[in-house]
């Protein structure tokens, strides 16, 4: 399980995230949901200890973040870290050469599924190809989780799907699964969890069937009802 | 321990063009204006060899007196110290840039540097050693280049004209080489470990800035300028209160403070990656 | 990673150890020639601790050295931690403070620079502080002694403040110490604007190391004073062991004559006038050895002849000796006189031809020797004179083993030796 | 993980609102109840469903799980499940829908207060008509 405790966050006198506690279960899909500016890539940073809290804590498993973190979760941020010049082959070349549990052959298929020409630039991909073989450098490393921070924003339609049918993929099953978004749209059934942030603080965390059996809503209803009122 | 390898490997081949290009353009500019300089030289010499009808070389060496190699570089300036000049510059702006190009562009890779599974500290020691890298690597390009500056001296100069130095004593009598490459392996070992020292100082100092932002900036040159201090204590006690050091106790407080720089950065610089440093 | 970057990387590393290791290695086991002082005259021990400051000048870059009998030290082949440790060669030419530095850093420390007596119970420092009161042109001075007892090593200060005085510059020449009162001669000069000494005068203080106080003073009285168009210069003469006890103080005295250069032009001339057309120099009136004695105050005296103008002279003394040699470079005149009464005590004139050299160079005094710098045959010597009475004790010429005659020949002969000095 | 073609059940549109895992279970039936899916027969794994259907695998999970604690399929081991061929619960099924549906047509239409018998009539034309135009056109 990934925990995040009384979270907070400073940039200096802007508070990102504000006593942010909430859980993502292993094998789960948890989605957090808000604006832009809510605070949700700084959550995922912090997890990744990308960038530091300034207070509050986070857990993986019981265990706060260090090292061994990167053997564990993967990370796939909204753009893809790499140096230009690099080709797809290449990242693929570095990625083999520093993570002990990164999976060659997953990463083959998937350059095929996704369609991914090897010798092509950094430079020269397009933002959707850029994309999936961002979420191929995660989804390649046997971790326990996998984050990915606003995985379907801004890329052409063939893609998104493309992307959203790796959820219901073996590559998934079994992982914990944190995602971010500000438009729920059409992944709702895709996701177990939804958490919902504004101004660095959660809304509501619920299960999304328990919220469908208990009340009846999506949740864009509840979105609904957390950000207008 | 071969990840840091790697990741000196990779640190070596991102910079290996501009590199490159440096070491061939110090060539170029030295034995090129050294060749233009000695042709200029010989014709200027047998213009006045024919003006002042000396027969051959030797009367003309008896009348105006032979010309070393020293004096020849030294005609040629500044062609043949400002290719080192630029080159000090160049790896001085890279100790900044190599950490600051990770964190430039729409897809900043100090992302990924910062995800690897293995000790922060295997950046910094890998960024370290590739800048001592190319420091010593263009050290031993130019103690190369001296044997090849004096065979093309040798071979276009008459002998009667030529005078046999060595590259020691040239370098010993060069005001910007006797710096460079000091007079015994000791001296060699510590002028470059306070070369080290100073990198990881201004390491340390980018690392503050990247880590406090705003204040940041202010951060590493405070501590930039608290280390140069530091270094230069010795010398102010010496001339200001009168309290006299030995030269031996001079040299013995220089390397303590020196030491202890270097472990103030390592351990801020540690301190600095793997707790405070954001992207 | 690429198996090519991993090359390229190996073999610019490979590229950096070699390149600099074989030129340290090169460098360290290429060494200069080794030149030595050989004896030609006289016993082998009289090279020893002898050290001849030379310029080995073989690829028009040179190298500084210096020669001794065991060998040659290069400047540039000393190994750092020799350099960086060597308090002598930090203390310059001035060879008894390096050794009392040496031995008493903690006492040394900070203020070497100074007057010095090194007896077997104590080692006194005195100097001359001044104190900026209103004038700050026209500051007191006072007397700083401090003393270092040899056997408990505790040193003790005190300051005792000098009378006023005319004279605008005042330094300690000497320091002698009688029971538990110290002597310090102070010599007194007034120095005009173009650096002409008016007026020269030496002062002889009794301190009393209990009271801390000064309980006496005389003036050295040699019976001639500066006057119109007469000017005095006095100097110290010099001495190897000058920090050593000795029961009299021996001084050069010379009179200028300056009358014919002040009346013409009005201005001074001399040395420091550098726009008047033709420098004349202040012609050398007398010229006198005049010797103190601590103990009963009395003052010998004898007339030295007047200095040449194309010849340098020199005044040394070694205990009871007073040696005055002029030199123009082919012939050496010597006087020795007795350091008790001033008296002459024998006279000599050594030329080069008998010295077996072209020309006769540079002097200096060692503990119990002068010395002189010779060239014969484009080869540098060093001649050694007995200073009891004039006798050449010992000749030695700067060789090289292990060459043959003429590359011998070319080696010694891109030699210059610029000093003597006795490094005991 | 297989891009596959066609696939024997169709992908329903499911609504937001009320909980997938059931709406799951709700298509089954319903092709269970038209035939759709014979008795006995293997139905998709669990992972293929959710790949189908666009849904959470948990989700895909938790709707297998109801229909093996309703007896509408069957699993031994981890062979792939089957539908049942007990054919009391293959008729309850078919009751169930129609029993459903009615009710939810009875609430709907309750409003207009319409006599049962011209309901009936209204009713039995349409589903007459409805019937007719399966046997002409293969739907």
């Amino acid at each position: 399980m990934i925990e995040a405790v009384r979270a907070t966050k400073k940039f200096g006198r802007k508070t990102v995230l504000r006593n942010l506690s909430m859980t993502a279960e292993k094998g789960q899909i948890t989605c957090l949901i808000g604006i832009n500016g809510a605070g949700k890539s700084t959550l995922l940073k912090a997890i990744m200890g990308l960038t530091p809290l300034s207070g509050g804590q986070i857990r993986i498993d019981g265990a706060p973040i260090g090292k061994a973190v990167y053997e564990k979760v993967a990370f796939v941020p909204d753009t893809l870290p790499m140096p230009p010049s690099m080709t797809v082959a290449d990242s693929l070349q570095f990625m083999g050469d520093y993570y002990s549990n990164w999976n060659a052959k997953r990463a083959s298929d998937l350059l095929v599924f996704f369609r991914l020409n090897v010798s092509d630039r950094i430079s020269s991909l397009s933002k959707g190809n850029a994309a999936k073989l961002n979420l191929l450098h995660g989804l390649s490393l046997d971790t326990d989780y996998v984050l990915m921070d606003e995985p379907f924003s801004g890329i052409d339609l063939f893609s998104r799907e493309q992307i959203a049918s790796v959820f219901t993929s073996d590559l998934i099953e079994g992982r914990g699964v944190i995602l971010t978004t500000h438009e729920i749209g059409e992944i709702e059934h895709l996701i177990d969890k939804a958490v919902l942030l504004d101004q660095g603080e959660v809304r509501r965390e619920f299960m999304c069937e328990e919220m469908r059996m208990a009340e009846g809503k999506s949740v864009i209803d509840v979105m609904r009802e957390v950000y207008r009122a | 321990m071969n990840r840091y390898l790697k990741l000196v490997v990779m640190e070596l081949h991102r910079f290996w063009k501009i590199y490159a290009a440096l070491m061939l353009l110090t060539f170029l500019s030295q034995f090129g204006g050294l060749f233009l300089t000695l042709r200029s030289y010989l014709t200027e010499v047998k213009g006045r060899m024919y003006a002042e009808s000396l027969y051959d070389y030797a009367a003309y060496a008896e009348k105006h007196g032979p010309e070393s190699f020293y004096t020849m570089t030294s005609r040629m300036e500044p062609w043949f110290t400002a290719p080192v000049l630029l080159c000090i510059a160049a790896l001085l702006f890279y100790v900044f840039m190599i950490w600051y190009r990770d964190w430039f562009g729409k897809n900043p890779f100090v992302y990924r540097m910062l995800m690897l599974p293995t000790s922060r500290m295997n950046l910094y020691w890998a960024k370290l050693t590739a800048i001592m890298v190319f420091v010593l690597g263009l050290v031993g390009w130019q103690l190369v280049l001296f044997p090849l500056h004096m065979a093309l001296y040798r071979s276009m100069l008459p002998a009667e004209l030529a005078v046999t130095q060595s590259v020691e004593s040239f370098i010993h009598h060069h005001s910007v080489f006797q710096t460079l490459i000091p007079q015994t392996f000791t001296e060699f070992v510590l002028y470059y470990g306070a070369g080290l020292m100073t990198v990881t100082v201004l390491f340390t100092s980018v690392l503050i800035e990247r880590s406090y932002r705003f204040k940041g900036i202010a951060g590493g040159l405070v501590y930039a300028a608290a280390s140069l201090f530091a270094m230069l204590a010795p010398q102010l006690v010496n001339d200001g209160i009168g309290f006299e050091l030995y030269p031996w106790e001079t040299f013995l407080l220089l390397v303590v403070i020196g030491a202890v720089l270097l472990a103030l950065s390592l351990g801020i610089s540690r301190y600095l990656l793997i707790r405070k440093i954001t992207v | 990673m690429k198996r090519k970057r991993y090359w390229a990387s190996g073999l610019l590393a490979a590229f950096i150890i070699l390149s600099i290791g074989i030129y340290y290695i090169q460098a360290a086991s290429s060494h200069l020639p080794q030149f030595r002082l050989a004896a030609l005259e006289g016993n082998e021990a009289e090279a020893e601790g002898l050290v001849l400051s030379a310029y080995y000048n073989h690829d028009a870059l040179g190298e500084q050295a210096e020669i001794t009998a065991s060998g040659t030290r290069y400047e540039s082949e000393r190994p750092f931690l020799d350099r960086v440790g060597d308090l002598e060669g930090w203390m310059g030419s001035v060879q008894p403070i390096g050794r009392l530095t040496l031995q008493y850093p903690r006492f040394m420390r900070g203020r070497a620079f100074a007057e010095y007596l090194d007896d077997e119970a104590w080692v006194i420092r005195a100097e001359l502080e001044p104190e900026y009161g209103v004038d700050l042109l026209k500051p007191s001075y006072r007397f700083r002694i401090d003393m270092l007892d040899k056997k408990t090593g505790k040193s003790r200060s005190f300051r005792a403040d000098l009378p006023e005085s005319k004279f605008d510059s005042k330094s300690i020449i000497d320091l002698q110490r009688f029971g538990t009162t110290i002597k310090a001669a102070v010599q007194y000069e007034v120095i005009g604007m173009d650096g002409r000494r008016r007026e020269s005068e030496i002062r002889i203080y009794d301190i009393d190391l209990n009271e801390e106080k000064i309980t006496g003073s005389a003036k050295v009285d040699f019976g001639t004073s500066a006057g119109d168009g007469r000017e005095i210069r006095i100097f110290r003469v010099f001495e190897y062991h000058w920090t050593k006890p000795s029961d009299s103080l021996a001084l050069e005295v010379s009179v200028m004559d300056v009358s014919d250069l002040e009346s013409k032009d009005g201005t001074s001339g001399g040395i420091a006038n550098q726009n008047a057309t033709a420098v004349r120099q202040p012609v050398m009136a007398e010229h006198r050895l005049v010797i103190y004695h601590y103990g009963t105050g009395e003052v010998k005296q004898t007339s030295l002849p007047l200095s040449l103008p194309d010849a340098s002279q020199n005044l040394f003394r070694t205990g009871p000796v007073v040696l005055w040699t002029r030199s123009d470079g082919q012939a050496l005149d010597l006087k020795g006189y007795r350091a008790s009464d001033a008296a002459l005590a024998f006279e000599k004139k050594l030329t080069a031809r008998v010295l077996g050299a072209e020309s006769i160079g540079q002097t200096a005094i060692g503990p119990d020797r002068l010395y002189l710098a010779l060239t014969a045959s484009g080869t540098p010597e060093v001649a050694a004179v007995d200073p009891a009475d004039g006798h050449l004790a010992f000749r030695g010429a700067v060789t090289i083993d292990g060459v043959d005659e003429n590359e011998k020949k070319r080696l010694l002969s891109s030699i210059g030796v610029s000093s003597i000095s006795v490094r005991s | 993980m297989n891009d596959s073609g066609e696939s024997s059940t169709s992908v329903p549109a499911f609504n937001n609102r009320d909980p997938v895992y059931l709406q799951v279970v709700r298509h089954f039936k319903v092709d269970i109840a038209t035939g759709k899916l014979k008795a006995g027969q293997t139905i998709p794994s669990r992972r293929e469903l959710a790949a189908r259907m666009n849904i959470n695998p948990n989700t895909a999970q938790k709707a297998y799980k109801e229909m093996e604690d309703q007896g509408l399929i069957v699993t031994e081991g981890n062979a792939p499940s089957k539908v049942t061929s007990d054919e009391r619960v293959l008729g309850a099924v078919k009751d169930e829908l129609v029993a459903e549906s009615v009710a939810a047509f009875v609430a709907s239409v309750r409003g207009i207060g319409l006599p049962s018998e011209d309901l009936l009539r209204i009713v039995k034309r349409a589903y007459e008509a409805v019937m007719s135009g399966d046997k002409e056109g293969q739907p």
